[in-house]
């Protein structure tokens, strides 16, 4: 499931809606991704997440439907979050069950990877100095590029 | 044809989306770019380094070699930065 | 931080206590193992988790400051439950924070693998034909030692 | 010194707990095993694969060439299976 929205979300009641009676899951793994309130030596007062509306569900739900292709997942869910976050602010959940830990760990690792250089959303931050758009980071693509090559399990 | 621009493509240009009928000669999304390079200085200073745009058409990520047809979405942006 | 109980525990609420404030984090990740209702081709009704109080303890606290030596944590929390679980009940709870998602997710697979490996808990599960104590897993060694020759980041 | 067993050592030993003397001669794990191993069926029967028995002084993974003190607390259990 994936969902594009403004509002914030619960992550225990995210769980519990997608596992609920689910007895098969052995393991859930997660990862949210916060607003900080640095970025390299600058301070961040707030962020505003610009998306294309549109293509930005089109590009999760491929995400999440390769992510299903590669392991055997019981569920998975992809929030992501857009519009004006102060630090502390969540900006995207992602959570798979599996069976196994190892399908559950290493395709949430995969889907932050890879939404982070797939997902057509923007950063822009408030600093002292005035709002500037965030640059992707050479480490982004580096961490997606890894998943290429390699197989799922 | 719907163009659309985001992040600083859409402030630098000064707009978030038009309609425009293409020349009969921009055929491909790389004639498409040098041809909006030449429409006004905002254009110009946001398409200057062509390495960090990326173009998605009818919402889907393609290279400056794709083939453009009447009625395309066609939307450019650069790197994205979500997560 | 760790924590050994027999009580249950709510991820939105560890995860709100270990990161309020702290605006430097910008990656929780998680995993939280659930009680399967099978094993292999048998249906499980329950299982009782047994420890070595004091041990597990003091394990928890090794594999903890381990990762913390491995990666740039800004926080982490291990919960392991023990006493009799039903199928979808929580065993495990971890989380990590960090300034940026590599740390946390690599840490957060590292301290789940070494935690099978070496916290000292023992299942025995309630099957149709009696109750049978787990077998080790051998690919849970392999997953543990895969990290032996590892460096953090 | 004091020895626990857990899991299925504990339960076909039938004791969680004990204190014992240790005889003389028994001065690493090793040769605790083969002692305890010489304490009846139930210890036979629980300590007859070693490769399935890991042990742990005073809370701590050891080697069967462990030296052993009076005093010490001796862990035996199966290979650990949480998480």
């Amino acid at each position: 499931m994936i969902r594009v929205q403004r509002e914030d979300f619960d992550i225990g009641a995210e769980i519990a809606a997608l596992t609920a009676g689910r007895h098969a899951i052995g393991g859930i793994a997660s990862f949210i991704g916060l607003v900080r309130d640095v970025a390299g030596d600058t301070t961040v007062g707030a962020m505003t997440l610009e998306h294309y509306p549109g293509m930005t569900e089109t590009k999760l739900a491929e995400i999440e439907a390769e992510a299903h292709r590669r392991w055997r997942l019981d569920a998975s869910l992809i929030i992501h979050r857009y519009g004006r976050l102060e630090p502390g602010d969540r900006i995207v959940l992602v959570l798979t069950a599996a069976a196994h830990r190892e399908a559950a760990l290493a395709s949430c690792g995969f889907l932050i990877d890879w939404l982070k250089t797939q997902a057509p959303f923007w950063k822009l931050e408030e600093t002292g100095s005035g709002d500037r758009w965030v640059a992707a980071r050479d480490a982004d693509e580096d961490a997606a590029r890894r998943w290429r090559d390699e197989q799922g399990q | 044809m719907k163009l659309l621009y985001f992040a600083w493509l859409r402030t630098k240009i000064g707009i978030a989306e038009e309609q425009i009928d293409l020349p009969p000669e921009v055929r491909d999304v790389g004639a498409l770019l040098r041809w909006l390079q030449g429409r006004g200085a905002g254009f110009a200073e946001a398409l200057k380094d062509l390495s960090v745009v990326r173009v998605a058409v009818n919402q889907d990520y393609v290279k400056f070699d794709h083939k453009l047809r009447p009625g395309d979405e066609v939307a450019l942006f650069p790197p994205v930065t979500g997560g």
